[in-house]
């Protein structure tokens, strides 16, 4: 019995530990050092600010996270959240409805985006990062034809030189200005949704069976599997969490917005891939994509508060990737298996 | 046969603020006896200044019965470049530059006016290295000037302020230089200085300002030189509400929705500087045309003043959107700027 | 497990006296906590062909692995020629003369590049072929190699892409091109499991030829008929070491004891059963793009073994019964009414399941456990209200695992780091399992040992007698008449032959095999 | 053992031909429906500019294209491209050296952001995607520090209040504004970049083992290719390929820029993977993507003329892909097998 034994010697536990647990870790230990080192940083209403701000990516990364699972890519959510963006204010301020028809337009719209992409990759059989990527590019165009590329605005003069009838409802504004206890509400949406997503995904036998697709696609068919069913629901469910994710947007903006949300794409694609790694797990998960979008926003909220150039926000976020990724994938001895196909 | 009244429908598909144009009295000289081409070659067309300047120069160019064409760079300064190209090789009978890097743009001017294409160029400091083109701005310092200004009356000297700016685009910086100076002369403390310049400005400004009011919760006032800027900052003082109450914004720029803003219940976006993009658009335009009906020389300057808009001035003349504002600052309709007898000057 | 104490004693390294093409001296490999090989010692004489036995999960795989440079890190020592050499990469293996051809065929072919460039693909590795060099100028080369195993592709084969060939061709392709670079030492593990029986032939032809001119064979293969036909010595593997070696002439009892320990079941005989109800009833079914209809009745209470040779249309069959491929023309009926699945998950709904022949790419869900996998198609079952019971998942997972005896660290070990027979069982006892009405079972003995086979078909029969529409394809004779009771010949997409095993000689399935339709 | 031929049936080869010719058809029938509508269109000196336009995209592209051949994904190529941009402009405005050492500097900033791709991605085995998204947001961020996020333009005041001694060189100013004949020098270029690339994947044995990487890696590094260093290569062309892009985007813009290429990203990928589908190849290659940005370059050249809103650029570009891909995977009967991994 010579051999090399796998021994769990102390450096590979601790190794092991820091795969598990380092991005954690790191989270934990940056908002200890920000909070020691700047006092306004561990306010109360400090915390609720930067989750207010973390909700949207991490929504939308939920999204991302849905179509990861089912092994694609939904490149088209940032343009879906303005999509959302431009819905909600054309339905109050155009044509004068509530706040509620508003929120139903609004999802409305992120189902047919869903649909569409649906159609498109498993009807058309077209390779979802490309699919997606070609929504991307409609939607962005599509969303300002009936705007004439204008943010919508109350007060603001129509096409046949009539005043604008409607403006942002109070109930509408609520969605991001209001609170539960003293819990902003868009924050209680980001947890409701990470839970749901997280019971979803790997509670309940539809996402079960959305990571059995993601996983080879061919052997769920085989196993009798409605394969095209769960690659197109992902994409409806993404599209509606971008529609969400949007309504926050539009609600934090108080106005429509021709260019909301189309830069959150790359960020919720770098958190919803940076939760794949979290706890070791190697493939994409709800609460994984939370932690990612709190360690941005921590890392953000942080070094603008000691003071940084706006510059250094990216080089901030790229490198919180980058040491993220080395915990999970150069320290980890099992091979993390996740790849989002085409 | 150009008409005297008002006519959204034809005088654009496209308007939000459809203008009046003023009567004729006088025939079109050559080249605007038979049909002509122009073409407007723009940094970028996103946001609501741009949308209402392109407005104005529509249905300016809709008013004398001209052709435009429409090339838009989405930001990309490189690709300005190869639009300019573009347009010149399209063969079109003058061309309108509006913003963008004059190193970039200054090739391709030279080389339109060389083929006999006149150029009128909208805020690019080009006079240097393209002397013939006709050159015609906002005047960002003045712009500046007026909103600080303001600001010193309201807070007066010695003052922790904040700042909401990026670096590197030209108008912008042109702010930044008066910024400067008063901070100097005024002796104010710049307590921070943020701001996010992306495909969604406003949003992603607004966090940044959010956490840098946090660290200084101590400051009176802010400038945000830009609306986009200005509403990222409303924005983060909303988020804000125990510390930053009594903060003022001093802003830039004006649109229906900036209206809007300023005059809500509680906003604290007391004082912007404007122009009516939808009047500098037409001006332009009709600088264009005279330019190309040979009188106005080449090389010629135009101006188009900007005008202190307070929040107290909204409120009392109850004003909600840009028409009531016009009525009630004529000033920023500009429309007796290049203007001539043959041209239906379109005012809004 | 008691270790085996063979009477063997402890293995010889070397039983010919003869020189040593290449010595594997204390060889130890794990992965993670998991002690694969358990310091292997073993010599590879030269100008023998060494046959390496061993059940599934045994470690011959991983022991092939490590002599071809592909697990650099292990323990123990390789020696070539008596010199020691670090095996630290594929291409210092192929410096050394060791040409390996293994299990895995989709972990060995290119898609992508075409069979031609497949075909030179060691030599464009290896950077003797000009750094520029167009196609058209790589196929002679390729012509050559592929004329080493005699297969007569035409150009346009030899420049299609190589995902196009099936997966014998693919075999077939990877052996020529191990075999033309003239090794001095040859590993081939499980070459023939995807072959039938006029490709083996030449393959051994060729094996014997490399012989007798002094290469070293390590031959690996669970088809004990051609350890008899081509294998100078047996070695066997059993938990990571040698358990027992021996020289013609072969006591094959033995072998099998040593590899599957004393306990081994003894082999059941065949007790035919004739079934009556017809399960699915086939009429007017065209299996291949020009062959004729075919009318086939299945029945319940018995194994129907169909026979034929790569490209009869057997899979064709399995996977338009099951819905996987919709057929070409044709009605089906399942229990007297009307069954046209769209779709497999009707087929299942309908009780009727399929194994599929391709293991790796049809059945295995990378990182998925045991569990997982067994409850995949029956997730409502283990569900309420769409919610998954953990207990009950984990229950039904263990029932697979205990059913079949899969050598596995519990139910949660994920699939695919299961030895290939391992992982067959999991996927055939899934099935199993849940009770099926009709049973596809396409190869299912691909590399799967005797002990495993002799499972999986005890079990097969316990279903068809229990009442279950059994159906076995395969290209391999003596398989079939091991499992079945009723037997068809498909020629071409044809059947030629039917009839009851008990009333139909060897020699008469393989000249229906064989006759042209 | 030819295996099946498949029957040809008229519709069969209607199908295939369109597969195959499909998008070719598309492109040509596009430029000559402007060339008819659009008298201008079809000028020479409007095709140039429309190639010159073009021309940053394709080369962008050929990089996303190789590292698309070994199965990944380069994200940081737009910002590489941007680091080019600042890295010439400060070459030549700051430190007042001549146009060669400009482009020797940016070659050199590319060689190593190229290195530290491949480092991140072979040596610390962090998947591609994310470890170019990370790097994505580094390059941005840090392109910035030394110019403090300001645009590098001649006689701008420095840090230490004195004005910036140098200027673009006339030279470097000739990439993009100069000729050989009538032809334009980035047209020049492009071209042979484009068959320079084709050559090298499809001509020569590191072409070939770079698409084996990318096939199967598992069955390269079995056949003993050192999978590493070929992975590793594509990314450094990918990041030479992109500082190439950026050089012809500075001489363009003939100053500094600070967010210059970052929108060039999304479009050389698209570019990229409809190139995919061109001639029915159905793996990445050089001419597909070269016909891929022409594609997007007569539409938007097209549309513009024919006096478009801005927004139906967007609109434009996606309905192209979206229809490109139709034709080949939609129609397509032979499975097409390119999947970008992780
Ligand atoms: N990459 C791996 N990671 C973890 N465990 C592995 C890996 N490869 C093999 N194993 C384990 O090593 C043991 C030996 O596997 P190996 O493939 O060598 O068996 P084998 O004798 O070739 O079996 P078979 O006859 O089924 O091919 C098995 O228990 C298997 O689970
Ligand atoms: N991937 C493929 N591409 C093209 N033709 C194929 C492919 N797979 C199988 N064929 C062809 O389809 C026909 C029927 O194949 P099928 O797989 O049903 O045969 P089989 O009897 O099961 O043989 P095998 O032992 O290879 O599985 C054969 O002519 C075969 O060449
Ligand atoms: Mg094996
Ligand atoms: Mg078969």
């Amino acid at each position: 019995m010579t051999g090399q034994l796998s021994e769990t010697t102390t450096l590979t536990r601790i190794q092991d530990w820091v795969v598990k647990y380092g991005f954690i870790a790191v989270t934990v230990g940056l908002f200890v050092y920000f909070a020691i080192t700047e006092p306004a940083f561990a306010t109360s209403s400090s915390l609720f600010s930067m989750l207010k701000f973390a909700s949207v990516t991490a929504i939308l990364g939920l999204g991302v996270t849905f179509t990861m699972v089912v092994g694609g890519l939904d490149l088209s959510i940032g343009a879906t959240a303005g999509l959302a963006v431009q819905l909600a204010a054309m339905t109050m301020v155009f044509y004068n409805l509530t706040g509620p028809t508003a929120v139903v337009a609004v999802l409305l719209g992120g189902l047919v985006v869903g649909l569409l992409n649906a159609l498109l990759i498993v009807v058309f059989r077209i390779p979802d990062l490309l699919a997606t990527l070609g929504m991307m590019f409609v939607i962005q165009g599509a969303k300002l034809i009936p705007v004439d590329g204008q943010s919508v605005s109350s007060g603001m003069v129509l096409r046949d030189g009539s005043v604008a009838p409607g403006s942002f409802t109070p109930d509408f504004l609520k969605i991001d200005r209001g609170f539960i206890g003293p819990v902003p509400l868009p924050v209680v949406i980001m947890l409701a949704l990470v839970a749901l997503s997280w019971f979803v995904l790997s509670r309940t036998t539809w996402g079960r069976l959305m990571y059995a697709v993601g996983a080879n696609p061919e052997a769920a068919r085989l196993a009798g599997v409605r394969v095209g069913f769960y690659h197109g629901l992902a994409y409806v469910i993404s599209a509606l969490l971008a529609s969400v994710g949007g309504l926050i947007l539009v609600s934090r903006i108080g106005q429509g917005d021709v260019n909301a949300g189309s830069s959150s794409l790359l960020e919720a694609v770098a958190v919803a891939l940076v939760g794949t790694s979290v706890l070791g797990m190697g493939k994409p998960n709800a609460w994984g994509t939370l932690l990612g979008a709190l360690l941005v926003g921590i890392v953000l909220t942080g070094l603008t508060m000691k003071g940084m150039q706006y510059y250094h926000q990216d080089t901030a976020k790229g490198l919180v990737v980058i040491v993220a990724l080395l915990f999970s994938f150069t320290l980890s001895r099992k091979k993390l298996r996740y790849t989002p196909a085409t | 046969s150009q008409g005297t009244t008002t006519d959204p429908t034809s005088a654009s598909s496209s308007s939000a603020d459809s203008g009046t144009t003023t009567e004729v009295t006088a025939d079109a000289p050559a080249p605007f006896d038979g049909p002509v081409r122009i073409a407007i070659v723009q940094q970028s067309g996103q946001g609501d200044y741009f949308q209402q300047y392109l407005n104005g120069t529509r249905q300016q160019a809709a008013a004398l019965g001209v052709e435009l064409d429409v090339y838009d760079a989405q930001g990309d300064n490189a690709t300005q470049a190869s639009q300019l190209d573009q347009a010149i090789a399209s063969g079109v009978d003058g061309i309108v530059v509006r913003h963008g890097y004059p190193d970039t743009l200054c090739p391709g001017v030279n080389a339109a006016i060389e083929k006999g294409i006149p150029v009128v160029i909208y805020d690019v400091e080009i006079q240097t290295c393209a002397p013939d083109a006709v050159q015609t701005q906002q005047s960002d310092a003045d712009m500046a000037g007026l909103v600080l200004d303001q600001m010193l009356k309201d807070i007066g000297t010695d003052q922790k302020v904040g700042y909401v700016n990026v670096a590197g685009i030209a108008p912008l910086d042109r702010r930044d230089v008066v910024w400067r100076a008063a901070l100097d002369t005024n002796g104010w403390q710049q307590m921070f200085y943020t701001g996010s310049f992306t495909n969604s400005t406003a949003t992603d400004t607004a966090p940044m300002v959010s956490s840098a009011l946090k660290s200084n919760p101590d400051v009176v006032a802010i400038y945000a030189p830009y609306d986009e800027f200005t509403k990222g900052t409303l924005s983060a003082l909303e988020q804000n509400p125990d510390i930053a109450s009594g903060i003022k914004v001093y802003g830039a720029d004006i649109s229906a929705a900036d209206i809007e803003l300023m005059t809500a219940e509680g906003s604290q976006w007391v004082a912007t500087g404007a122009t009516d993009p939808n009047a500098i658009g037409a001006a332009v335009t009709r600088t264009l045309f005279l330019h190309m009906a040979g009188e106005l020389p080449k090389g010629a300057t135009v101006d188009f003043p900007p005008i202190l808009v307070t929040q107290d001035f909204l409120r009392q003349n109850n004003i909600k959107n840009m028409d009531d504002l016009r009525a009630a600052e004529p000033a920023l309709n500009i429309s007796d700027v290049s203007g001539a007898d043959w041209i239906p000057s379109v005012t809004f | 497990m008691a270790p085996d104490t063979g009477d063997q004693g402890a293995p010889a390294v070397n039983l010919t006296g003869g020189p040593l093409a290449c010595e594997l001296d204390g060889i130890t490999m794990s992965f993670g906590a998991n002690e694969v090989l358990k310091g292997v010692t073993l010599g590879l004489p030269v100008g023998h062909v060494t046959a390496l036995l061993g059940a599934n999960g045994a470690g011959k795989s991983t022991l092939i692995k490590v002599l071809s440079g592909v697990y650099p890190e292990h323990g123990g020592e390789v020696r070539v020629a008596g010199t020691p050499v670090e095996m630290e990469s594929p291409l210092a293996a192929a410096r050394h003369g060791i040409q390996t051809v293994h299990q895995r065929i989709d972990e060995n072919i290119v898609p992508g590049l075409t069979v031609a460039e497949n075909l030179v693909f060691e030599e464009i590795v290896r950077g003797e072929v000009p750094t520029v060099r167009s196609l058209r100028k790589l196929l002679p080369r390729a012509r050559e190699i592929a004329r080493t195993l005699d297969l007569d592709w035409s150009d346009s084969v030899l420049t299609r892409d190589v995902f196009e060939l099936g997966i014998a061709d693919s075999q077939m392709l990877l052996l020529a091109r191990a075999l033309v670079q003239r090794p001095k030492v040859l590993v081939l593990d499980e070459p023939t499991s995807t072959l039938s029986a006029g490709e083996v032939d030449r393959l051994f032809a060729l094996i014997r030829r490399l012989r007798d001119d002094g290469v070293a064979v390590l031959y690996v293969t669970h088809r004990l008929s051609e350890v008899a036909a081509l294998a100078d010595d047996i070695v066997v593997l059993r938990d990571g070491a040698i358990s027992a070696a021996q020289q013609r002439p072969f006591d094959m009892e033995q072998a099998i004891r040593s590899m599957l320990g004393e306990s081994l079941a003894t082999h059941h005989d065949l007790v035919e059963q004739r079934g009556s109800a017809t399960a699915v009833e086939l009429r007017g079914v065209q299996l291949l793009k020009r062959s004729d209809p075919l009318d086939l009745d299945l029945r319940y209470g018995e194994v129907t073994g169909i026979v034929g040779l790569i490209g009869s249309g057997k899979s064709e069959l399995a996977r338009g019964v099951f819905g996987a491929d919709p057929l070409r023309a044709g009605t089906m009926t399942l229990d007297g009414k009307p069954y046209a699945p769209r779709h497999t998950s009707q087929a299942v709904g309908a009780g009727v399941y399929l194994v599929p022949e391709d293991r790796a790419a049809e059945s295995m869900l990378p990182g998925w456990s045991l569990t997982w996998t067994s409850t995949l198609p029956f997730l409502r079952s283990v569900a309420s209200w769409g919610l998954l019971r953990r207990a009950r998942e984990r229950a039904t997972g263990t029932a697979v695992l205990e059913d079949f005896g899969v050598v596995a660290t519990g139910p949660g070990q994920a699939v695919d780091s299961l030895s290939g027979g391992n992982q067959q069982k999991v996927v055939v006892g899934r099935w199993m399992h849940a009770g099926p009405r009709v049973l596809l079972l396409d190869e299912p003995f691909r590399g799967v040992d005797i002990g495993a086979r002799g499972d999986i078909s005890h079990r097969a029969r316990a279903q068809a007698s229990e009442g279950a529409c059994v159906v076995v394809f395969s290209s391999d004779v003596e398989e079939i008449r091991e499992i079945a009771d009723r037997i068809l010949v498909l020629v071409e997409g044809h059947i030629k032959l039917d009839a009851y095993t008990s009333e139909v000689g060897n020699d008469a399935i393989v000249t229906s095999m064989s006759e042209v339709a």
